[in-house]
């Protein structure tokens, strides 16, 4: 078991939550984040002060998968947030030792899907 | 940089105005005699206070606009409210209120540029000696005659930053909101109330549900139209388009914003009278009826049509009421006034949901079905419940009066609607094809706020931005 | 959909309302001989000036409800607020103004409904012929007293929003609306203001300390109790409950909804006078500084008994200066109104600890200890600091009067409290039988704006909802 | 719980006054022969609505100030707008009133305390006899001119806040608050309205361009010198200090409190006739058109220098127009209104750029830029804009009246500048020595909602603190 | 040493967070989130046009611990956060590697708890 | 490569910010959170009810690294956050086994930096 990290675009969660349904994956956690990464920021001002806005508004995604889910899972994400540009984001995989189904007290592959 | 050259424009406009009208001879009018001092101090206090309640109501409008629509676009909209009543109020300075009310043809004023034309006001009626004529029967100063009729202009301009929300560019509303306030306003202004050819044929537009509301109602409808819908707004399954809601992100300020219009609204009708005369006390109970009314029936209908009582509908309801009585309030019962604002109410949530799901027409706010349907509906309602009783204005068709003023109500409605729906698309794609009326489709996303502006109505909380 | 029938039941009411009027004789009164047209009009002026600012403090009330509570329930206020007075607006013109102010009997009036009443206002005193002659005073038209007086019943029916937030069915609460301001306000107003039983002993409310506050106050009380606190509110510790916190989640709206009501509060008191006579200037200096002094109270006696100057309270603090000043402002020194407002900042807090910490009754936003509380202090204290050098209503206590005024002030506010208690419960008790009064627990959980509005306050804001 | 003994000096000044004045013969002036009733009536009409639209204002000063800085500061900000108003409330009737209008030197008024001095108001002109001989002018009753006046003075008090906002021991503030509405603000009242020795010389200052905008602006300025910047407002890079922004965190509630003040300056300029005169049409479009004409011109100059129109200038910049033009606008021809106000938005934002980048203080909403710089601009411009026509007190540089009048109005400028940078930093000086002024480095981190009042503005909402 | 990520329901948090003392666990972090499951999500609607919200309001708590302590919080977290109903949530378990306090530096073990 | 999830100060985030870019970190998200560790909470109080408030507002890194980063990554955290009072907070490393640059497709090393 994996539990895939994806920070995204706001905007692209539509898309990638698409992407996701046609790939089989319905269960994901989501998170506002602010990212700094490649992407240059933006400068805001205020009242004649500039503001080097660097933290983005990003989301974060959390999606636990068993194995075999792993690779269409990335690959969902990636056809669903991908725009070419920089700021598209990073996706990561973390080992997942354990699973719980709180409900039901399930564990392991069967409590993840 | 080069794309803020409009802007000059405005300069000019604005540095050619005060130069001009610097020359004119202005001065205060001496009091001629025979004038009796204690109703003019009475009406220009009255004039004066329901003008300040009807320029609160651009704060109603600011609100309303602001809360039903997204956390990313919030100070553009303030600031387009906060900026089409400024430069408004400079324009029908210059050249609205000459336009409207002044000596001219038909048609239009064409004297009386920054109010600098002859006038003897306070002096009313057969004592009155000037170029505003129109208004001779209003025994205030001239300025109070201009103040109260800027508020009014100022609310037809406004209602159009409702239908444009989150897509418009800022200096592209900016160059629109002159045009309106110094002109198309201002014409439709003379044919109904400025002793143009529809007031001559007898239209009864008491405070104006076809010269304020409708006007701002239809040029918000073609100012919708050539924009397109915002992104995401309508998504498009195979054949058919499906409609997709936007929430608003803050209904507390919105629903802050329906009560200001709503006490606003105490001025915009018993002030129109533009005299301390006891009828005030009728208008005011029929405007706050019929608001009453349309809340009602705005909620009922919703409850009906979607199983739950909406929020965002009921509200829309009350301004509903309140647009429909507009037109009338001086000349129908209580009871009508209740059965205009309760149809009223009806109207605009089908309305809503006609141009959203049917016509695919995206207004945020409902600019279009409050102003411009419940405009046509009250002007038409009065050629029905009018009642010869109040404010002397004869029998509408329900009352025995025939079909004679309902005829010339619906021909003031389709001329409006002819005028408006014209000059909006002109101007409109006059304003596309010089400066862009759109921002680019990134902008869009990421918030007018931030790239119009270049700043966050809400710094430090953290907010969704998916949409 | 098939809880939804209660709805029914309003569309009847409305429709019989208005076809039963429509048939009344419904007409504009010629002006009768002799009347001082002048006066009319500066009269009706103020009268409806200060009923559009009391019309305001719906928006007050609105907010501070919204913002002392949680987001979760933002919509569900608004729209309560927003609802009861439109319903109100109609219950009150239907049959609401005729009990409380024509003809009839020592317990309510039985003629004048659907203000279709014979009545010749403006004209006043001897020269008033018709059935609402309780108002015969006031030299203003039916219709500028009906408006008035509107916005007062709404008052009082609002109130009780606040106490019931969070956790009442929205259709229930719209049917307990119709009830106060048709029948339950009216008879009580009747009895003070009305010509009854009550006004006969001398009884002094001025501007409605007891009729309209008391009132609301009370009715809130009921509400509170019958309905049963918020989920979580109380926790059950042994034997012993303790109290918890639920903060507001917006307090600048709060304090925005306190200003608005300070504001109104200009229109609450000065406006009773309902004509426009050099008193008002006493008046709006007493209620003005009573509200400053009520202010100063609860700030002082919060930061005593938390070791901070609580914002909410202090809020609250203003609102109860302006209650308790409610009843006496034109018959005290504006000494005596700083004392007034005082305690009444002192008895608010107490109020609120007394309420929750010892009797667990929950009240969100404090509308008992404000409304009730103060209410009765500001109707007593009108027997204690009357001067007859203000208002010419004779000396309180304090001033030699002796116990006679404060007797009769005492058996006021007892008759209400009685009246109130036994409607209210009567009416919420009802309510809960025939159409359950409180929603589900889950949709408490969920909060009321998703689950009887379907609907978010703030889309897009990220909100903990954790409680 | 030992910090808290300042609030006992509060209470026994309280005390005091209540029974000082207790003492005092209180009651009602019966009416003198001669006075012209209908003239009471609606003046006093005229003087208590425009009264409580500039009580109005303290709501819109609440909300910009609020809105201008951050969430967690916000409750705190809250409170001290209610309470100065609340302090100054009593203060100003305590002393205050008295001081500014009372009998006494060219300095100030030394008799008239608690109100309670002789007087015969509304007899006014020679048939007035009493101590307040500075307001005979007016005819209204006493307590009308008190409670008119107080509504200034709680205006010139609540500016400072903004200037001192996020980082003032609330305290310390309510001290400041007392001083301010008591004697500071008084005195100078006296000099230029009160009869005093500018008034003498012929100074004119409207509605108080200069008595109570630049009052509150230096006091302002005074108070942000004294605390210092916010942590983190500047940080220094070598020997360079570069400032940093720290956004408003609800551009909305500013917006509207802005409207608010648009709003409320229709009470506080044509209002200051203090009479139902025709003047104040004039006065109300002058007011108006400089507001629009500052919000231009903050919006265009904020757009060349940043690239972009800011909305907090612009806002700013409406704000400006209203101090431009508080001075003259009974004075001033339309289009010197046009050209006060459109520079006025000028001076508002090389204002606020000049204190921010060159001198370094810390004014986080503009106070200072907006209420003394252009409050200092209004009351020169007089002297350069001033027609004979209007207002009839002779005329400008500009309209061939020559550098004497603008001597006067420089004097005052100058006389006032001096007196309050004087008091303020002695007043500030002293409060910091005495109970400290500014609270800890952690507690300002932290925020001042939980810090000094214990709880959050917006309970819930999930917000960024990082700064 | 494990790191443990549960999602439960907002208004558990005090029940759980009950439990979790009772477990003798007292450190934790907690970020709202929104999660999307077996759970359907409910229809609002706006202006007469539906909105399926399928992202419901969860909060995610991360709880690092020591091995001896990750069953009994695992059972703390269930009981707190049991309904029974669909939507009660997930507990993940991640390995993980280093812990250290910023205050004062310990590492391991001791900076955990 | 590691992922590190740091617990911070809020307002300590420029500092820690400014530690990382001089230790060549640029990349990073950061989430709003809500602590409960050996700091004590405040008390509030509302209507004078006290309220105990021992959630605590935290800022959440996440900094995904390669191996030769994890200490310096530590190390700067650790120098901009700490102040010695309780409340500074904690620093975790969790394996990562993937990670992926959405833009791109990059996988590894490479895709971290
Ligand atoms: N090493 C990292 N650790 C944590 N988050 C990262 C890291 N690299 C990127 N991110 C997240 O991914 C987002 C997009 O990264 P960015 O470098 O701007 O785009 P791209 O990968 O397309 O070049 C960042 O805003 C940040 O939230
Ligand atoms: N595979 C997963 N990956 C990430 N988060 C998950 C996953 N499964 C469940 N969740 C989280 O747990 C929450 C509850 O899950 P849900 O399936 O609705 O309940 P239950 O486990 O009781 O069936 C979800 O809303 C989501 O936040
Ligand atoms: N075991 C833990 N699991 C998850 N988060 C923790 C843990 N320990 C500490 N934290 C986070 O770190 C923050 C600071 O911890 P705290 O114990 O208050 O400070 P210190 O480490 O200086 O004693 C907490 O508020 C919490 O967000």
């Amino acid at each position: 078991m994996k539990i895939i990290v994806a920070y995204i675009q706001p905007e692209k969660l539509n898309d990638v939550k698409q992407a996701l349904y046609e790939a089989k994956v319905f269960r994901m956690s989501v998170t506002n984040a602010l990212g700094c990464g490649q992407q240059k920021g933006y400068h805001e001002s205020y009242r004649g002060v500039d503001i080097e806005v660097n933290l983005l508004k990003k989301l974060r995604m959390e999606i636990a998968v068993n194995e075999e889910f792993v690779q269409p899972t990335i690959e969902a994400i990636v056809q669903g947030a991908r725009t070419g540009q920089i700021g598209d984001g990073k996706i990561f995989v973390l080992p997942l030792e354990r699973c719980v189904r709180i409900r039901t007290g399930q564990e392991g592959n069967e409590a993840v899907g | 940089m080069t794309r803020r050259f409009p802007l000059a424009l405005i300069i000019v406009l604005i540095v050619l105005a005060t130069s001009m009208s610097a020359l004119a001879a202005e001065g205060d009018s001496p009091s001629p005699p025979g004038i009796d001092q204690s109703k003019v101090a009475m009406d220009t206090v009255w004039v004066l206070v329901t003008a300040v309640l009807v320029m609160f109501m651009q704060a109603g409008f600011a609100l309303v606009e602001t809360g039903f629509t997204r956390a990313k676009n919030a100070c553009n909209i303030l600031m387009k409210n906060l900026m089409d009543f400024s430069v408004g109020s400079i324009a029908y300075w210059a050249v609205g209120f000459g336009i409207m009310f002044a000596i001219g043809n038909q048609f239009m004023g064409t004297t009386g540029w920054f109010l600098a034309g002859a006038d003897n006001s306070p002096a009313s009626g057969d004592a009155y000696v000037g170029v505003y004529n129109a208004l001779s029967w209003a025994s205030v100063p001239l300025e109070a005659k201009y103040f109260f009729q800027l508020v009014f202009c100022a609310t037809a301009a406004t209602i159009v930053a409702g239908s444009m929300a989150g897509r418009t560019k800022f200096v592209s509303y900016l160059a629109y909101s002159v045009v309106i306030s110094g002109f198309i306003y201002p014409v439709v202004g003379h044919w109904i109330w400025g002793g143009g050819w529809l007031a001559k044929l007898g239209v009864l537009d008491f405070a104006g549900s076809t010269v304020v509301h409708s006007v701002g109602g239809w040029l918000a409808l073609t100012g919708a139209i050539v924009l397109g819908p915002r992104l995401g707004k309508y998504h498009a399954n195979g054949r058919k388009k499906t409609s997709r809601a936007i929430p608003g992100h803050n209904i507390p300020l919105a629903a802050l914003g329906v009560f200001i219009l709503w006490f606003g609204w105490f001025g915009f009708n018993p002030g129109s009278t533009m005299a301390a005369v006891p009828d005030i006390a009728h208008i005011a109970a029929t405007t706050n009826i019929a608001a009453a009314a349309g809340a009602i029936g705005a909620m009922l209908i919703s409850w009906l049509l979607f199983g739950k009582p909406d929020a965002s509908m009921t509200l829309n309801g009350a301004l509903a009421g309140l647009v429909g009585i507009t037109a009338g309030c001086a000349f129908v019962s209580l009871t009508s006034a209740i059965i205009i604002g309760f149809v009223a109410g009806l109207i605009v949530v089908l309305a809503v949901l006609f141009l959203d799901r049917v016509l695919h027409i995206d207004d945020p706010v409902g600019a279009v079905a409050v102003h411009a349907f419940c405009g046509v509906w009250g002007t038409l309602a009065v050629g029905l419940f009018a009642q010869e009783a109040f404010g002397g204005a004869g029998n509408g068709l329900f009352f025995g009066g025939g079909f004679k003023q309902l005829g010339i109500q619906a021909l003031a409605v389709v001329s409006v609607l002819v005028w408006c729906l014209a000059c909006g698309f002109i101007l409109f794609y006059t304003i596309k094809a010089l400066m862009g009326l759109r921002v680019s489709k990134e902008d869009e996303l990421k918030g007018l706020d931030i790239t119009e502006h270049g700043m966050e109505a809400y710094s430090g909380f953290q907010i969704f931005t998916t949409q």
